[in-house]
């Protein structure tokens, strides 16, 4: 009996002190991990999409919540301003759709103005070689300057953006993703500014 | 009377005399037509590869002799038949350090590594070509036109390998004669593209008995079937099954590679198994994978599975004491 | 022996994985070049340190019957703060080493020393004794991320150091390369052994 | 069903999870030397790694997820496959003893192995739901069960070969996991 | 029926012109082995006694093992172990001849004569043995069920069941060898003769005499045999087609059991064509087995002789009564080639068992050399008892003997084929058999 309790006693401090130790380590490097998170892996994307800035966008991220998902959680959306001189000239936000494979998600970069600064494909599921070839400029180069008014859509579809040959599933998507992207930028430049 | 020098030893006391190195030397030998077509379709360097990958091979094989003796033998003439094959599923256009990379690691750590000839699990001829066309994929993959020598006109229909252009354009293929795919006609590796030189090599190696008819049979009839069920389910996608078996590696792997001594099964139905195993992984490779040709990883894959089919005995005679 | 033979022991006659032949995934996946190797050494280093210390600390406290659940704890908290800390400040290697650092919690070495070492060693042996292993599996992870890297991709370290014609043969950064130059080299390390022991008479 | 299938081929062949996700080598160069041991490891494992990756599923989604203790990942999933394995042992040797006598030398062996805890984060990190968790792990063990066999089959060959002296043992058996390896990279491409 | 794989050598299986028996005079000496295969007989002799040529040497108190009878008339001088082909040494007794040629009949057994008992006890008591190791003594493998000593069905339960096929096997044993082949053709009468006896002996449902494929045989031999009730079966060239192992499935369809197993368990007999005619002899004559009829083969000459010896005779004393002996012969085997044992020495009793002997030059040897199996299967393809003999010698090599056997040692029937035919020349009949005594040491012990 006296093993018994003092084996239970013994495991459950050392549970007990590592449980603490590992919540204390958790919040000590909470904010620095989301930042590192956020650095490598949106970092790229937003210089692609974004110039002539001199702020860290990162640091200076705004956390919006956007509706709510299924169960009825907020969403929780990062929006990175650019600023020159403190005043914001644009904003870049991540959008995602539905390509051939599951979600693509890309990163969009608006200007002040409502117009594309910039796209970038941040992760994707497409096939190597015909699919995954919406990453290549030639792609994503044909968004600039574009704005909501214009028409977003494949040529297949009416619009006129040049599908990525022999997919035109996954160009489908980015385009809709961009599209999703500029349709709530007059919500979130509101937010962001305010 | 007075005791003569008598030897002793046991039964049997004959030998059939038909040795390894016969066995080697006639099976290079059967290469023979297989290396001039290379030459008539691709010129001198075809040649050239040849005496590079077979030298490098005996070069590596008497170096091994050298250093560590037996099983290592440059006599018996086993590296002479693997840097030759070696060379014919290459292109005339790799560099020259790319037959002799080959044939470095198909001797090493394809086959001495396990103990030499016999004992090495895998087709050491494929792993020296694996090792390079995992590593360089660009070289290994760039074909030269096949430019006859004589006799035959340069092909208008292809610029590329057969399964490249099939893999581009299903549509392109499908008016080419098979006569163009079965004389080799075709841009390639040059010991595999002309069908006729290889069949000729593959009678000579049945009518010798070095190999026997299960292994290409079962390897290249699996492999039409399995093409046939494809392309009945969608000739708009899927090529017709002819074409798989003219086009490629299919003739070469069914009678020089798939057979190669010591990787493949040795019993009769071991050895229809693996053929099938060969045939379908081939078409599967080809179809969906992303290297172009499926042949030698379908073999390399069967090579593995070998030792579990040997498991199929055949009937011992009587059950077991 | 000396606390310095339980160090210098992991550095050579000890050395994993090649002499002790544990903890070969992380060996295999991350070397595909030597800075990672040596990050996934240091990192595992300081596991096996820090529950080298805690368990010999605590050996005289933990009850033999629960002594694998207890190391277990204490082992996976040490790995747990070094994925949260390698999340925040090595963030670019915590990405490639991935999966490979919460699975230093059943690499077959740390368990071992802590089970064949530090439960019956004093603290400053059991030190000696996690530095030394754990040197000597980053020095490991280091030479074969080495190989792997100058010949796979011609660099060192991120540095291209071969010549301007040399085409990487890149097999070797990739699963059978892993393979096959760990198998090279055990059997370099046999060699070596024997070599040894045939000048010892 | 497609969406299995192609999870059924990319786990047993493309990303078979001991050739080329390098998990659990330990035991796979341990145990492979022998055919019927081979066959008894590859079943344990089939069952370990399936029963584990459900348990750690329902224990992420219901308690870790909601809970924001997403950190106490590796520690919670070890302590419950080490504890698990406990009661799978203990349960076998209860009810159903044949079969305990077939796995049971192998379930220790498997509590230290990357690929229990391995398959089970891997789930995790792809966002799989229950169902197709447990798909997963049946079908990634399956596909270690079939690299341990067709290894195993060759390995016992080599034991009657001339190897040479310094690469007998576990570095050969490296050198013939790397072809064999080197052999499923022409699966490279079927599916992601 | 069902062909057995095997191996046909065609030089060395081309038809000899018959060319009968060379009787050789009477020797100087003979040397009677009283250890077989079956066990021993224990001699009735002592030395410096007189004894005539059929009289009693040694004898089996159970009457299981056939009595060895003495080949020639003279003196006892030893009684002591003797080299013998197979390279044992065999308790013998050594017999001083006087010249005298003539035969003591067997005694005729009153008027019982052509009763299947009686030609039973005939056969037992002539003294024949057999060329192929066989598990029970001929007396107890022909008799039917009926006529088989109650005592004996405990321990066979193969006895019990009824002889459906009898099979006088004219096809020679082994490649190289054409004793049985000449026996047909030079005592024709004989093995007529000994059909209608063994029919009524065994009460077998079908009678067959198994030769080669365009064999030659005697005029109108077909037709003869048919009159007795008997089929001539026409067999391919296989080797080792001939030996039990192989003609059993052939004619039967069904396989023997295990590797020791007899015909009778699946309802044959199997005998020799010159076993056949010991047969007839003793039965019609009265005629004892003190003769052998052994070839003498020298393949580098092309040369062949078939001589009629008495049994005994020592191959050294053979050679001297030769006049065209072989020329330095750099082996000597007895045997045959596939089967047979090579010699150090000559002084060799010949005995019923021996069929022939071959003298290789020097350019014939053959060097089996320790090379790795390079796995090519040629010997897979052509082992007449469905083995993987490559796998098997591979596992003897490397002292796996317990996985060797699992995977049908002992079912070899060292036949040699594999040995003959491995492209790198191991000598795999060696690692067999040292696989076999191996397995048998450790069975024994414990
Ligand atoms: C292995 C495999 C991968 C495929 N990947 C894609 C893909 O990434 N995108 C896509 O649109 N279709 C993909 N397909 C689907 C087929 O090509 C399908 O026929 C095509 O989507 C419809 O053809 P169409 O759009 O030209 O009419 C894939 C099919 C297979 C077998
Ligand atoms: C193996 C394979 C992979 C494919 N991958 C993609 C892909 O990644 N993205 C895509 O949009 N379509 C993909 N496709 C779909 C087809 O190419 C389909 O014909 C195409 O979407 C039609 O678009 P197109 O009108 O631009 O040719 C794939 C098809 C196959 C057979
Ligand atoms: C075993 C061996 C391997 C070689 N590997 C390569 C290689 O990987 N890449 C390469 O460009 N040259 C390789 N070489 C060849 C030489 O580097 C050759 O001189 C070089 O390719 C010449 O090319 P350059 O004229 O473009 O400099 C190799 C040579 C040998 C003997
Ligand atoms: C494994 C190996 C790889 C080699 N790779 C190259 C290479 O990429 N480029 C090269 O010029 N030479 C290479 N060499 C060959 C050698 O360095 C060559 O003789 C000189 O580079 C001559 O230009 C290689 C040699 C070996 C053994
Ligand atoms: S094993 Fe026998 S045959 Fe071989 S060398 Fe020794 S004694 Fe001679
Ligand atoms: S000697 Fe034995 S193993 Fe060899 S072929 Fe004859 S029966 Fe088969
Ligand atoms: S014939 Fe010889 S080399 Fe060929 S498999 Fe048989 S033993 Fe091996
Ligand atoms: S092991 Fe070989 S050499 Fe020794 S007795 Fe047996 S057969 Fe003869
Ligand atoms: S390190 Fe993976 S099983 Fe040991």
């Amino acid at each position: 009996m006296r093993d018994l309790i003092k084996m239970v006693v013994v495991l459950t401090v050392i549970c007990a002190c590592s449980a603490l130790v590992l919540s204390f380590a958790n919040q000590a490097t909470r904010e620095q991990r989301e930042y590192q998170v956020l650095k490598y892996v949106k970092e790229p994307s937003i210089k692609a999409v974004l110039t002539g800035y001199d702020n860290d966008p990162i640091k200076d991220r705004v956390t919006l919540k956007m509706g709510t998902d299924k169960k009825g959680k907020p969403i929780r959306k990062n929006i990175f301003p650019a600023k020159k001189g403190g005043k914001v000239i644009a904003l870049a936000y991540g959008s995602a759709a539905t390509g051939y494979h599951g979600l693509i998600e890309v990163m969009v970069g608006i200007d002040i103005n409502g117009k594309i600064t910039g796209v970038s494909i941040m992760t994707h599921t497409e096939t190597p070689g015909l699919g995954a070839r919406v990453v290549e400029p030639a792609f994503t180069g044909q968004f600039k300057g574009l704005v909501l008014s214009d028409a977003l859509k494949v040529k297949k579809d009416g619009g006129k953006i040049d599908s990525v040959s022999g997919a035109t599933f996954s160009s489908r998507g980015v385009v809709t993703a961009v599209r999703q992207a500029l349709e709530s930028f007059s919500k979130i430049k509101k937010e962001v500014i305010s | 009377m007075k005791h003569p020098e008598l030897t002793v030893s046991v039964s049997p006391h004959i030998h059939s005399g038909y040795t390894v190195a016969r066995m080697m030397y006639e099976n290079a030998g059967a290469l023979i037509p297989v290396a001039l077509a290379g030459w008539f379709f691709f010129g001198w360097p075809a040649l050239k590869i040849l005496a590079l990958s077979a030298g490098t091979a005996l070069l590596v094989e008497w170096g091994w002799e050298k250093l560590f003796g037996p099983p290592a033998n440059i006599r018996d003439g086993s590296a002479l038949l693997t840097g030759l094959l070696l060379g014919c599923i290459l292109t005339t256009e790799v560099p020259w350090w790319i037959p002799i990379l080959g044939s470095l690691v198909a001797i090493t750590v394809g086959r001495h590594a396990f103990g030499g000839m016999g004992n090495h699990p895998f087709s050491s001829v494929l792993v020296g070509w694996a090792f390079l066309e995992i590593s360089y994929k660009e070289i290994l993959e760039t074909y030269p036109l096949a430019e006859p020598r004589f006799l035959l006109e340069a092909s208008e229909f292809f610029s590329d390998p057969p399964l490249i252009a099939m893999k581009d354009d299903l549509e392109s293929i499908l008016e080419v004669p098979w006569s163009e795919l079965f004389f080799g006609n075709v841009p390639g590796t040059l010991g595999t593209v002309c069908v006729l030189a290889i069949l000729l090599g593959g009678a000579y190696l049945l009518y010798r008995r070095i190999i026997t008819w299960h292994i290409p049979l079962s390897f290249i009839f699996s492999a039409w079937l399995f093409a046939l069920i494809m392309w009945q389910v969608d000739p708009e996608v899927y090529a017709p099954p002819t074409f798989h078996i003219l086009s490629g590696w299919m003739m070469f792997g069914a009678f020089f590679l798939a057979t190669e001594k010591g990787t493949a099964p040795v019993t009769p139905l071991g050895m229809i198994f693996y053929g099938i195993g060969c045939g379908v992984l081939t078409i599967i490779i080809r179809t969906w994978g992303i290297y172009t040709e499926g042949v030698p990883f379908a073999i390399l894959l069967m090579n593995g599975a070998t030792p579990l089919l040997d498991r199929i005995k055949p009937g011992t005679a009587g059950r077991s004491r | 022996m000396s606390v310095a033979r339980e160090f210098t022991k992991g550095l050579w006659d000890e050395i994993p994985p090649f002499r002790l032949v544990l903890g070969l995934c992380p060996t295999l996946a991350v070397t595909t070049a030597a800075q990672n190797g040596m990050g996934m050494g240091l990192a595992t280093t300081f596991v096996l340190l820090g529950s080298n210390v805690l368990i010999s600390l605590l050996r005289n406290v933990i009850p033999k019957k629960v002594r694998i659940a207890a190391y277990i704890v204490v082992i996976a908290s040490f790995v747990v703060i070094v994925e949260l800390s390698m999340q925040a400040y090595f963030y670019p290697l915590y990405k490639v080493l991935g999966i490979f650092i919460p699975l230093i919690v059943v690499n077959c070495i740390i368990l071992g020393r802590a089970e064949a070492f530090a439960s019956k060693n004093k603290l400053l042996p059991s030190i000696a004794d996690g530095l030394g292993i754990g040197l000597g599996f980053t020095l490991s992870l280091t030479f074969l991320g080495a190989v792997r890297e100058l010949i796979g991709a011609g660099t060192l370290f991120g540095r291209y150091v071969m010549w301007e014609s040399f085409q990487p043969l890149s097999i070797m950064v990739k699963a059978p390369g892993a393979f096959v130059c760990l198998g090279l080299i055990l059997c370099l390390m046999n060699w070596i052994g024997a070599m040894q022991k045939r000048r010892q008479g | 069903m497609s969406e299995y299938l192609l999870l059924l081929v990319s786990a047993v062949f493309v990303n078979n999870i001991i050739l080329a996700r390098y998990l659990g080598n330990c035991p796979f160069l341990g145990v492979s030397n022998r055919l019927d041991t081979a066959v008894g490891m590859s079943m344990a494992v089939v069952f370990v790694i399936t029963l584990a990756s459900a348990a750690t599923w329902i224990v992420q989604t219901y308690v870790l997820t909601p809970f924001d203790l997403e950190y106490l990942q590796t520690i919670a999933f070890i302590l419950i496959i080490a504890t698990l394995v406990q009661l799978v042992e203990m349960f076998l040797q209860k009810s159903i003893p044949t079969l305990y006598r077939a796995l049971g030398i192998f379930l220790p062996l498997i509590t230290t192995n990357c690929a229990v805890l391995g398959v089970a984060v891997l789930a995790i990190q792809n966002e799989y739901g229950f169902v197709k968790t447990i798909f997963f792990a049946f079908v990634s063990s399956v596909g270690y069960g079939l690299a341990l066999i067709l290894l195993t089959g060759i390995r016992e060959r080599l034991n009657v070969a001339p190897i040479p002296v310094h690469l007998k043992g576990t570095s050969i058996g490296l050198i013939t996991v790397g072809l064999l390896a080197l052999a499923f990279l022409g699966f490279a491409g079927m599916v992601h | 029926m069902k062909t057995i794989r095997g191996l046909r050598v065609p030089g060395l299986q081309d038809d000899v012109s018959p060319a009968g028996f060379r009787h050789l005079p009477v020797p100087e000496r003979v040397v009677l082995p009283l250890e077989f295969s079956l066990g021993k007989v224990n001699p009735v002799v002592e030395p410096g006694q007189q004894i005539r040529a059929g009289e009693y040497v040694g004898r089996d108190e159970n009457q299981m093992i056939p009595p060895v009878r003495a080949s020639v008339s003279g003196v006892v001088t030893e009684i002591t172990p003797w080299p013998s082909a197979d390279g044992q040494k065999l308790l013998s007794v050594v017999i001083e001849a006087n010249g005298d040629e003539e035969v003591v009949r067997l005694p005729l057994n009153g008027n019982g004569e052509s009763k299947p008992e009686s030609l039973l006890r005939r056969i037992a008591e002539a003294g024949i043995r057999e060329v192929d190791a066989y598990a029970w003594p001929l007396a107890v493998r022909l008799a039917q069920p009926s006529l088989t000593p109650p005592i004996l069905l405990p321990f066979a339960p193969a006895l019990r069941k009824p002889v459906r096929y009898l099979i006088i096997n004219g096809m020679d044993r082994q490649p190289g060898v054409s004793v049985r082949r000449n026996a047909i053709l030079a005592e024709e009468k004989e093995l007529l003769e000994s059909v209608p006896l063994l029919k009524q002996i065994t009460a077998a449902e079908t009678t067959l005499i198994t030769i080669y494929k365009d064999q030659k045989l005697p005029a109108d031999f077909e037709r003869k045999v048919s009159s007795l009730g008997a089929e001539l079966l026409k067999c391919p060239r296989t080797y080792p087609l001939a030996l039990k192992q192989g003609l059993i499935p052939y004619v039967t369809g069904e396989k023997l059991p295990g590797p020791n197993d007899d015909a009778r368990s699946v309802g044959a007999v199997m005998l020799d064509v010159t076993t056949a005619q010991r047969i007839a002899a003793a039965c019609k004559e009265g005629y004892p087995a003190v003769e052998t009829s052994v070839e003498i083969i020298e393949p580098a000459r092309g040369a062949t002789t078939h001589v009629k010896v008495r049994e005994g005779t020592l191959l050294e004393d053979l050679l001297a009564q030769l006049p065209d002996r072989p020329q330095n012969p750099a082996k000597t085997i007895i045997g045959g080639p596939f089967l047979g044992y090579a010699q150090y020495q000559f002084r060799i009793p010949l005995t019923q068992q021996t069929d022939s002997v071959v003298f290789q030059s020097k350019d014939e040897l053959t060097h089996f050399v320790n090379a790795p199996c390079m796995n090519c299967g040629f010997c897979v393809r052509h082992c007449p008892m469905g083995l993987m003999p490559g796998d098997l010698s591979r596992l003897c090599e490397y002292g796996h003997f317990e996985a060797a056997e699992k995977a049908g040692l002992f079912h070899c029937i060292e036949c040699g084929i594999c040995s003959y035919v491995c492209p790198a020349q191991r000598p795999m009949v060696q690692l067999l058999r040292f696989g076999k005594s191996e397995m048998l040491a450790v069975q024994e012990a414990s």
